[in-house]
C-alpha cells in the first residue's frame, strides 16, 4: 500500500475550503482503488485536521513523515498551513502539493512545493482586465483580513499599475464581521469610484454583497476566486445579481461550449462530487481533485511512488486538464496555470453566467 | 420531635462526628455546648441536611430525613441560624427576609416581616440595605430573622449571640424563650453556655465528635466537670 | 449626516447581536457564577436546527419551534450531566467546562449538520428601510425588538420576583439558598433552559442577517461576553447597553478610523471604560465589606 | 486516626516517604529525571515534535500558573505574551538583523515592559471584569500582528531564522527537545523557588484574600504585577522557542483560542500545581494527536474528555490525584 | 507615649454617618477596649484606622505622625496589626502558611532573590516558619499546624488569625471581636494571651462583646454610639454610666461586668 498524505482545515475558520477538499480526496482515492490502483498498488490516504492553525499543520506534517511515512503529500488548505509545513517537506524532499490561494508558496519556487489553485495575483489581473475592457480605472478594494483577503489585497495593489487601474479607495472587514455597511458607506461616499472590488472568502463576501445592494450601490461589483461555490450565490440571495468574478471552468460546467477542453473534465468531477455529497460542487474540492491527479499521472509516469522520480514527473506536468485550468509546469513554475485558466462569469437570476 | 442516631459524618477523609446521638423532644430548648472543633456545627449541618453523613438515622417527627435534600427539610419545617451567617450579601436586608420564608410563598409577608422588624428595629431601619453592607452583630440579627421567617418548627440555632451586643444577647435568649411558649422546639449551640443551660431544659456535652454527656440543664451547670471546663469557674 | 446614520444604523444591527448573547450569559451568571461559554453554541443550535428543519421541510415556524426546544433540552442536560455534578468546584472550572461543552457541541453540530453556511429567510423581507440616506434592514428591527422584549421581561423576572431573588441568591451563597429551601438546582437548571432558549430564539432571528455556520458560535461567545462585561454582567440593561454599545463603537471605528483596527479600538474603549467604572457601567459593586 | 489499620513495620517507611515526597528538592528531582528519560520511548523526530512542543507549552503554563493557580489572577490573553515572544525572534534577525538569541532576551524584555505597563491598571479589574480586559489586551495584540503585514507578514505569517550560538545552528526536534527541556526545568526550579518564598506565600494569600493580605503588609498591587511581569516573560520565551523550533509563525500564535488553550492547560493540569502544568499540557498537546483517529468525531470526544476530567479531577488532574494517593498512603 | 490617637474621625456610607467625629488617643503598652451597640461604627473605625477605608474627615496618627491616607500594607510595615470580625483566612493555605504571611512585614528579600532562592531568603523562611510556630503556640494551635485553614473550625480560625496578627510582631494591634465563637475557658486563654501583649509593650485596642473580658484586661474604654462618642473612661467608671447601661449593657451586660471586676 502507498501512503499519500493530507493536513487539510476540515474544521475551523477554513472549513469550508478543507471540507470539500477531504471529501474530494477520500472520493478519488476510493474510486482509484476500486479501479485496480496506481500501477497495480493501492492507495491509502491519511487526513488530518489542522482546524487552520499553522502549528497544528507543522505537528501533523512531521507526523506524515515520521510515523505514517507517506510518499507524497497533497494538502494545506490555507497559506499559512502551507508555509508552516513546506520546510518539513522540503527536508523529508517529499513531493508536496499545496491547494492553498497565496503566490508566496511557488515563489520563489521551492524544489518539493506544488500548488493547484490560480494564484491571487492571476485573480486581480483576471479582474482587472475586465474592468479595463469596460473603460473602469478607479477602483475601491473591501477585502477580508483573512490570510487570502489579505494576501489577494497586497497582490492587487501590486499588479494594479501594471494594468493602468488605480486604487482610490480601501476598506476591510473581519472574518467573521456580520455587517460592512459601514466599510461600504464610506466606499459609496468616496469620490471617483468606478467599481469595487473584494477579495477575501467564507461569508464576509456574501455579506458585502448584500449590504452592498442594501446601501443601494449600483457600481459594478468584482467578487474573487474564493466565493466560487454556488453557496455563495444562496448565501447573498438576490443581491448577487450582475456580481462578477473570476473562476475556474468547473462553476459553469454545464455552460461551457461542447468544445472546451476542460468540459469533460470539470462535468465528471461535478457529477460525482455532487452524487456523493449532495452538496454543491466548489472549486476548492476541485483543487483537490487537480492535485492528487497530477500526483497520480506523474507517479505512472513514473512507474511508481519513489519520491524524487515523482517531483520530477511532476515538474514534467504538460498538458494536464484538470478543473483549475490546465496545467503546464516547468523547473520555474510549480503551479503551471495562466491567465486562460480563470473565466469571467457574471451572476444572473441566481445561476453563473459566462462574459464573452 | 427529632432524633438523632448514632450519626457518623465526615470532611473528605477525616470523620469529623463519630456516632453522635441527640434527642430533642417537642417544645423543648436543647442545648449542645462543647469546644472549638468538636463537632457541634458539624451536627447542626447534617441535620439541615448540607452536611453529608455517612452513617446514622436522623429522624423528625417520626420519618426518616437522614436522605431527604436540604429544601424539602426546611419545607418539613427545621430552620437553621447557620455559623458564619451565611446571608445573601448582595441582596437587601427585607429580601433576605422575605427568601427566609422561601418554602412558604403563599403567606402575607407582612405579616411576618412585622415581629422580626419588632424584634430587631435596626433590621427595619437598614430594611433597603444590601446584607453584606451591614455590621456584624446586624448581619447576626438578619440571620436569625431570616430563620423565623421560614415558620419553622423545629429552630436550629448556631451560636445565635455572636457578635452581638449584651444587651441584644439577652434580648435574643428572651426571645427564645418566648418562641418556646409558642410551641417552637429549638436545639441552640452556644459559647456562652453559662446563658444557654440557663434557658434550655436539657443539655450535650460534645467533645472530639462524640457526646461525653447530658442532663438536665440545671443538672449540667452545676456539673464539676462542665464548670471548669466550660463555665471557667 | 446620512453616513453617521447608516453608521448608527450597522451598529444597531451588529450590536442587537451582541446583546442577545449577552443577555444569555446574565442569566445563568445570576444563577451559578458561571459565565456559560457554550451560550455561542445554542445561538449556533438554534439558528443551525432551524436552517436543517426547515431544509428537511418543516414549516420555518415549526422548524424554530422545534430548534428552540431542542436547544432547551441540551441546556438542560448541559446543567443536568456536567454542571451539576461539579457545583462544588471552583468557578474557572465549571467556565472550564463549559468550553469542554462548548467544544463538544461545535464537533457535534459538524457532524449532525454540516460545515457550510447557511441562512434563512427574514420575517419582513430583504427590502431595506430607508431613512435620512441610510438603509436598515427589517431584520434588524425584528432582532432589536426580541431584545428588549427579552431584557423587560428578564427585568421584570429578576427584579421584581422573589423568584428572581432566588436566582440571585442561589449564585450569592449556594449554601445559605439551602438551608432557607431553596431547590439550587432546579433554579440553576431553569436559568440554563431560558439561557438556552434566549439564546436559541438569538439564533433564529439573527441567522437571516449574519448567516450561521456550525461555528459561528465562538466569535459571538467572545463578543456577548465582552458587551455583557462592558455593560456590567448579571445587570440585563446593562447586556443589552454593553451589546449596542459595542456594535456601534465597531461600526463608527470602521466608518471613521480604520475598519482593520475596529475591533481593537472597541476593546481599547472597553478597557477605558472599565478602568474608570471597573464593575461596568452598569454593574452591581460586589459589597466587599470585613 | 487511620493509621490503626498499618503494621507497625510499614510505618517509617511510609513516614520516610511522605517527608522525601515533602523534600524541596524532590519535584525537580522528579522532573529532571522525567525529562531525562523521556527520550527512551520517544522513537521518532515526530515523538520528539509532541515531547518539544509539551514542554515549551508548559513553559508558558507555568508562568500562567504562577498568575492563576497561586496569586489567582485569571488571564485570557496570555497568548499575546507568546506573539510578542515569537514575533521577536521573526523579526529581529529579519528586519533588524539582531542575532535570534538576542532577539529572544529583547522579546523577553519587552513582554516585561508591556506586562509592567498595562498590569498595573488591569490587574486592579476582579475576575470576569479581569478576564475581559486580558482577553481584550490579547486579541490587540494578536490584532496588530495580522494588520502590520509590513513587518509580520499579516495572517499568513512570516519565516523565522534559525537560532545560531557561536557557529552552531539549533534546529532538529531532537535538538529542540533538549533546549526546551531544559529551559523547561529551569523554569520550574524558579518558579517552586518563588512559591517557597516570601512572595510566593504573598500570592497566594493574595488569592484567598487581599484584604487581609494588605493589612498583613503585603503591597497587593505590587505583588501582583510581579507575577504579571514573571508570568509574560515565560510566556515570551516559550512564545520564542515556539517560533524558532516552528521556522515559520503567524499570528495565531498570540490568538485568543491559544489563550483558551494555555488555561485549558494551567486548569486541567491543576492550578497551583508545577506538576500540573506539565501534565496538563501534556493532555492537551497529546490527545488531538491521538484523537485523529476518530476523525469527525475528533472534537466530539474532545470535548467530553474535557468535562470529564474536569468533573471528576476537579482540582486538576495533578492535585486530585496527589490528594487520591496521599490519602492511600497515610 | 501616645501610640494610636484619631482627630475627629468621620466616615458615611450614603447618608449613614457610621463614624461621626471620633477623637480617641491610645497610650502605649495599654489594652485600650472600644464597645458600643451593633452598628455602632466600632469595625468601622478600625478599617479606617488600618487603612482600608478612606476618612471622609479627620486624621489619624500613629506615634505622632499622621497616617490618615496610608494604605494598609504601608500601615502594616509601620507596625500596626489588626484581626477580622469576619474571618479573613487564606483558606486555602495551611494554618502555618497563614500565620508565615502575617511575618512578610519583617521578609526583606526582593523577586529575584526569591526566584533564585538565595541564602537570604532560606534563611528567611527558616526565620518566618520559626516565628509562626511560635505564634501558632501561642494561640494553642501547634498541633494544627499543617492542616489546611479551610478544614478548621470557626473558633480555631479565630485564634489563627490572631497568631497571624501576633507573628507580624505589631507595635500596635487592632483585635475585633476576637473571643466570638470562644467559650468561657477559651475566652480566658484569649485574655491571657492580651495580658502577655501588653506587659510586652505591645499596645492593643481591643473591640470586643465579651463584657466579662472587657472589663477584665481594659486600661481604658471608650463607647460609641451611632457613630459617636458616648463615654470614655475606666472600666468601673463605665460600666455604673447609665448611658451605657441602658444603650449597650442592659441587665446581662451589667451582671457580667459585675463578674468580671468581682
Ligand atoms: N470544611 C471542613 N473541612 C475539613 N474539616 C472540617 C471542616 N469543617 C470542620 N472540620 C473539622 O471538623 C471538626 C468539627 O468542626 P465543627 O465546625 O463542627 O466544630 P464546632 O464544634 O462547631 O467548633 P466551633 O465551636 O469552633 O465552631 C473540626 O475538627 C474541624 O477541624
Ligand atoms: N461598607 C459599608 N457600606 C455601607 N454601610 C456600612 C459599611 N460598613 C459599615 N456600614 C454601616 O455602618 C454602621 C457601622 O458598622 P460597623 O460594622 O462599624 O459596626 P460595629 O460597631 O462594628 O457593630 P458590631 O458590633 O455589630 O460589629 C452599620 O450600620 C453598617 O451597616
Ligand atoms: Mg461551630
Ligand atoms: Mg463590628
Amino acid at each position: 500500500e502507498i501512503k499519500i498524505g493530507s493536513v487539510l482545515s476540515v474544521t475551523g475558520p477554513a472549513s469550508f475550503l478543507g471540507d470539500p477538499e477531504k471529501k474530494t480526496l477520500e472520493m478519488y482515492v476510493e474510486a482509484i482503488n476500486a479501479a485496480g490502483g496506481v500501477n497495480g498498488e493501492m492507495l491509502e490516504l491519511v487526513v488530518y485536521d489542522d482546524a487552520a492553525d499553522p502549528n497544528a499543520a507543522r505537528t501533523f506534517a512531521t507526523r506524515l513523515v515520521e510515523q505514517d511515512e507517506v510518499v507524497a503529500v497533497v494538502g494545506g488548505s490555507t497559506t499559512g498551513s502551507t508555509l508552516a509545513m513546506a520546510p518539513v517537506f522540503e527536508e523529508a524532499e517529499i513531493p508536496f502539493i499545496s491547494l492553498a490561494g497565496a503566490i508566496q508558496i511557488v515563489e520563489p519556487v521551492r524544489q518539493w512545493v506544488f500548488k493547484t489553485p490560480h494564484t491571487d495575483t492571476m485573480a486581480c489581473e483576471k479582474i482587472f482586465t475586465d474592468l479595463k475592457e469596460r473603460d473602469l480605472t478607479s477602483v475601491a478594494l473591501i477585502s477580508g483580513t483573512g490570510g487570502f483577503g489579505k494576501s489577494m489585497h497586497a497582490q492587487c495593489k501590486k499588479v494594479a499599475p501594471d494594468h493602468g487601474i488605480t486604487i482610490v479607495h480601501e476598506e476591510t472587514y473581519g472574518p467573521r464581521d456580520s455587517d460592512m455597511t459601514p466599510q461600504l458607506t464610506n466606499i459609496k461616499n468616496a469620490d471617483g469610484v468606478q467599481a469595487v472590488v473584494n477579495p477575501g472568502f467564507g461569508q464576509g463576501p456574501a455579506i458585502v454583497t448584500r449590504n452592498y445592494r442594501q446601501l443601494g450601490i449600483s457600481l459594478p461589483l468584482y467578487q474573487s476566486h474564493g466565493v466560487a461555490s454556488k453557496q455563495f450565490i444562496e448565501l447573498a440571495g438576490d443581491a448577487a445579481d450582475g456580481v462578477r468574478l473570476p473562476a475556474a471552468a468547473l462553476l459553469i460546467a454545464d455552460k461551457l461550449p461542447d468544445g472546451d477542453p476542460q468540459k469533460p473534465v470539470v462535468v465528471s468531477y461535478k457529477q460525482t462530487y455532487e452524487e456523493k455529497t449532495g452538496q454543491d460542487v466548489s472549486t476548492f474540492g476541485g483543487h483537490a481533485y487537480d492535485g492528487l491527479m497530477i500526483l497520480i499521472e506523474a507517479a505512472k509516469r513514473a512507474g511508481g511512488f519513489e519520491p524524487a522520480k515523482v517531483r520530477d514527473e511532476i515538474e514534467k506536468t504538460s498538458g494536464f486538464v484538470g478543473t483549475g485550468g490546465v496545467v503546464n509546469m516547468s523547473p520555474s513554475d510549480h503551479l503551471g496555470l495562466d491567465l486562460s485558466a480563470f473565466r469571467m462569469l457574471e451572476i444572473e437570476s441566481g445561476d453563473w453566467t459566462l462574459v464573452e | 420531635m427529632l432524633s438523632v442516631e448514632d450519626l457518623k459524618s465526615c470532611y473528605g477523609r477525616i470523620e469529623a462526628l463519630h456516632g453522635v446521638s441527640v434527642e430533642v423532644r417537642a417544645g423543648e430548648i436543647v442545648s449542645l455546648i462543647g469546644a472549638n472543633g468538636a463537632g457541634k456545627t458539624t451536627l447542626l449541618r447534617a441535620i439541615s441536611g448540607v452536611q453529608a453523613v455517612s452513617a446514622g438515622r436522623i429522624v423528625f417527627e417520626d420519618r426518616p430525613i437522614e436522605a431527604l435534600a436540604a429544601h424539602k427539610r426546611v419545607a418539613l419545617g427545621i430552620a437553621q441560624v447557620p455559623e458564619g451567617r451565611q446571608l445573601f450579601e448582595p441582596i437587601s436586608v427585607e429580601d433576605n427576609l422575605k427568601l427566609g420564608a422561601w418554602t412558604r410563598r403563599d403567606v402575607d409577608f407582612k405579616a411576618e416581616l412585622d415581629p422580626v422588624y419588632e424584634l430587631f428595629p435596626v433590621l427595619f431601619q437598614r430594611r433597603h440595605a444590601a446584607a453584606g453592607t451591614l455590621s456584624g452583630g446586624q448581619q447576626q440579627m438578619l440571620a436569625i430573622g431570616r430563620a423565623l421567617m421560614a415558620g419553622p418548627r423545629l429552630l436550629l440555632l448556631d451560636e445565635p449571640s455572636m457578635g452581638l451586643a449584651p444587651i441584644l444577647v439577652e434580648q435574643i435568649l428572651g426571645a427564645v424563650q418566648r418562641l418556646k411558649q409558642t410551641g417552637l422546639t429549638v436545639l441552640l449551640v452556644e459559647q456562652n453556655a453559662s446563658a444557654a443551660l440557663a434557658i434550655a431544659d436539657r443539655g450535650y456535652v460534645v467533645e472530639t465528635g462524640r457526646v461525653v454527656a447530658s442532663g438536665a440543664a440545671a443538672e449540667l451547670l452545676a456539673d464539676k466537670r462542665v464548670r471548669a471546663a466550660y463555665l471557667g469557674v | 449626516m446620512a453616513e453617521n446614520l447608516q453608521f448608527a444604523f450597522s451598529g444597531l444591527t451588529v450590536g442587537t447581536v451582541y446583546a442577545l448573547v449577552a443577555l444569555g450569559f446574565t442569566l445563568i451568571y445570576n444563577a451559578s457564577d458561571v459565565i456559560n461559554f457554550a451560550q455561542g453554541e445554542f445561538v449556533m443550535l438554534g439558528g443551525m436546527t432551524t436552517v436543517f428543519l426547515a431544509m428537511a421541510g418543516l414549516p420555518l415556524p415549526l422548524a424554530a419551534l422545534a430548534a428552540i426546544a431542542s436547544t432547551v433540552v441540551v441546556g438542560l442536560a448541559l446543567h443536568r450531566l456536567a454542571i451539576e455534578p461539579a457545583r462544588t468546584a471552583n468557578p474557572i472550572v465549571l467556565i472550564m467546562i463549559t468550553i469542554g461543552a462548548s467544544i463538544f457541541l461545535r464537533g457535534l453540530a459538524q457532524v449532525v449538520f454540516d460545515k457550510r453556511f447557511h441562512t434563512l429567510p427574514p420575517i419582513f423581507g430583504s427590502e431595506p428601510i430607508r431613512i435620512g440616506g441610510a438603509a436598515i434592514l427589517p431584520q434588524s428591527l425584528v432582532v432589536l425588538a426580541g431584545a428588549v422584549v427579552i431584557v423587560v421581561l428578564l427585568w421584570a423576572f429578576v427584579d421584581r420576583t422573589l423568584f428572581g431573588k432566588a436566582l440571585i441568591a442561589t449564585s450569592a451563597n449556594r449554601l445559605a439558598a439551602r438551608l432557607v429551601g431553596i431547590d439550587t438546582r432546579q433554579i440553576v437548571g431553569f436559568s440554563f433552559a431560558v439561557s438556552a432558549a434566549i439564546g436559541a430564539a438569538a439564533g433564529i432571528l439573527i441567522t437571516p442577517i449574519t448567516l450561521t455556520s456550525f461555528d459561528v458560535g465562538t466569535l459571538l461567545a467572545l463578543k456577548g461576553f465582552a458587551a455583557a462585561m462592558l455593560g456590567g454582567i448579571g445587570s440585563a440593561l446593562g447586556a443589552v447597553v454593553g451589546g449596542l454599545l459595542l456594535g456601534l463603537l465597531e461600526a463608527f471605528a470602521a466608518g471613521y478610523l480604520s475598519s482593520q483596527y475596529k475591533d481593537a479600538v472597541a476593546f481599547l474603549v472597553i478597557l477605558a471604560v472599565l478602568f474608570a467604572m471597573p464593575q461596568g457601567l452598569f454593574g452591581k459593586t460586589r459589597v466587599e465589606r470585613v | 486516626m487511620q493509621d490503626e489499620t498499618l503494621t507497625p513495620a510499614a510505618r517509617p517507611i511510609r513516614s520516610r516517604l511522605a517527608s522525601l515526597r515533602r523534600h524541596p528538592l524532590a519535584l525537580p528531582a522528579a522532573l529532571t529525571v522525567l525529562v531525562a528519560v523521556t527520550p527512551l520511548f520517544l522513537a521518532s523526530s515526530y515523538h520528539y515534535r509532541i515531547a518539544a512542543l509539551v514542554l515549551i507549552f508548559a513553559l508558558a503554563c507555568l508562568g500562567l500558573n504562577l498568575l492563576m493557580g497561586y496569586a489567582g489572577q485569571i488571564s485570557l490573553g496570555h497568548a499575546g505574551f507568546m506573539g510578542i515572544g515569537a514575533y521577536a525572534v521573526a523579526i529581529g534577525p529579519a528586519h533588524l538583523g539582531l542575532p535570534s538569541w538576542l532577539s529572544l532576551l529583547a522579546g523577553a524584555a519587552l513582554s516585561a515592559l508591556v506586562a509592567f505597563i498595562v498590569g498595573r491598571p488591569i490587574l486592579r479589574l476582579k475576575r470576569h471584569y479581569l478576564a475581559v480586559a486580558t482577553l481584550g489586551f490579547g486579541l490587540l495584540i494578536a490584532i496588530v500582528l495580522t494588520n502590520e503585514a509590513e513587518f509580520t507578514g499579516g495572517p499568513d505569517g512570516m519565516a523565522v531564522e534559525r537560532m545560531q550560538l557561536f557557529g552552531w545552528t539549533a534546529k532538529g526536534t531532537v535538538t529542540w527537545y533538549w533546549i526546551s527541556a531544559i529551559t523547561f526545568l529551569l523554569g520550574a526550579k524558579l518558579a517552586l523557588n518563588l512559591i517557597d518564598s516570601p512572595t510566593g506565600r504573598a500570592l497566594r494569600a493574595i488569592h484567598d484574600g487581599e484584604v487581609a493580605a494588605s493589612v498583613l503588609g503585603v503591597d497587593v498591587a505590587r505583588k501582583k504585577l510581579a507575577a504579571f511581569v514573571l508570568a509574560a516573560v515565560y510566556a515570551s520565551v516559550a512564545g520564542s522557542y515556539l517560533a524558532l523550533f516552528n521556522g515559520h509563525i503567524t499570528p495565531d500564535v498570540a490568538g485568543f483560542l491559544r489563550s483558551i488553550e494555555l488555561v485549558a492547560m494551567v486548569v486541567l493540569g491543576g492550578m497551583g500545581s508545577i506538576l500540573g502544568s506539565l501534565v496538563g499540557t501534556a493532555v492537551l498537546v497529546v490527545l488531538p494527536q491521538t484523537l485523529t483517529v476518530l476523525h469527525d468525531y475528533e472534537h466530539m470526544v474532545l470535548g467530553l474528555i474535557i468535562i470529564c476530567i474536569m468533573i471528576f479531577l476537579r482540582e486538576g488532574i495533578v492535585p486530585t490525584l496527589a490528594a487520591a494517593l496521599g490519602a492511600r498512603r497515610s | 507615649m501616645i501610640v494610636l490617637s484619631t482627630d475627629r474621625l468621620s466616615i458615611s456610607f450614603g447618608a449613614l454617618r457610621a463614624v461621626d467625629r471620633v477623637s480617641l488617643e491610645v497610650e502605649e503598652g495599654l489594652v485600650f477596649s472600644i464597645i458600643g451597640p451593633n452598628g455602632a461604627g466600632k469595625t468601622t473605625l478600625f478599617n479606617v484606622i488600618s487603612g482600608l477605608y478612606v476618612a471622609d474627615e479627620g486624621r489619624v496618627l500613629i506615634a505622632g505622625e499622621d497616617v490618615t491616607a496610608l494604605p494598609p500594607d504601608k500601615l502594616a510595615r509601620r507596625g500596626l496589626s489588626r484581626t477580622f470580625q469576619n474571618l479573613q483566612i487564606f483558606f486555602r493555605m495551611t494554618a502555618l502558611e497563614n500565620v508565615m504571611v502575617g511575618c512578610h512585614r519583617h521578609e526583606a528579600t526582593g523577586l529575584i532573590a526569591d526566584l533564585l532562592h538565595l541564602p537570604a531568603v532560606l534563611q528567611q523562611n527558616r526565620r518566618s516558619r520559626e516565628r509562626a510556630m511560635a505564634a501558632l503556640a501561642r494561640v494553642g494551635l501547634a498541633s494544627m499546624a499543617d492542616q489546611p485553614a479551610g478544614g478548621m473550625s470557626y473558633g480555631a480560625l479565630k485564634r489563627l488569625e490572631i497568631a497571624r496578627a501576633l507573628a507580624s510582631e505589631p507595635r500596635l494591634l487592632l483585635l475585633d471581636e476576637p473571643a466570638a465563637g470562644c467559650n468561657a475557658v477559651e475566652t480566658e486563654e484569649i485574655k491571657a494571651i492580651i495580658r502577655a501583649l501588653a506587659a510586652d509593650g505591645v499596645t492593643v485596642v481591643l473591640v470586643e462583646h465579651d463584657m466579662r473580658l472587657v472589663m477584665n484586661v481594659s486600661d481604658c474604654i471608650h463607647v460609641l454610639a451611632d457613630g459617636h462618642t458616648l463615654a470614655e473612661g475606666a472600666a468601673a467608671e463605665v460600666r455604673n454610666n447609665p448611658a451605657v447601661i441602658e444603650a449597650y449593657l442592659g441587665v446581662h451586660g451589667t451582671r457580667e461586668a459585675a463578674l468580671a471586676v468581682g
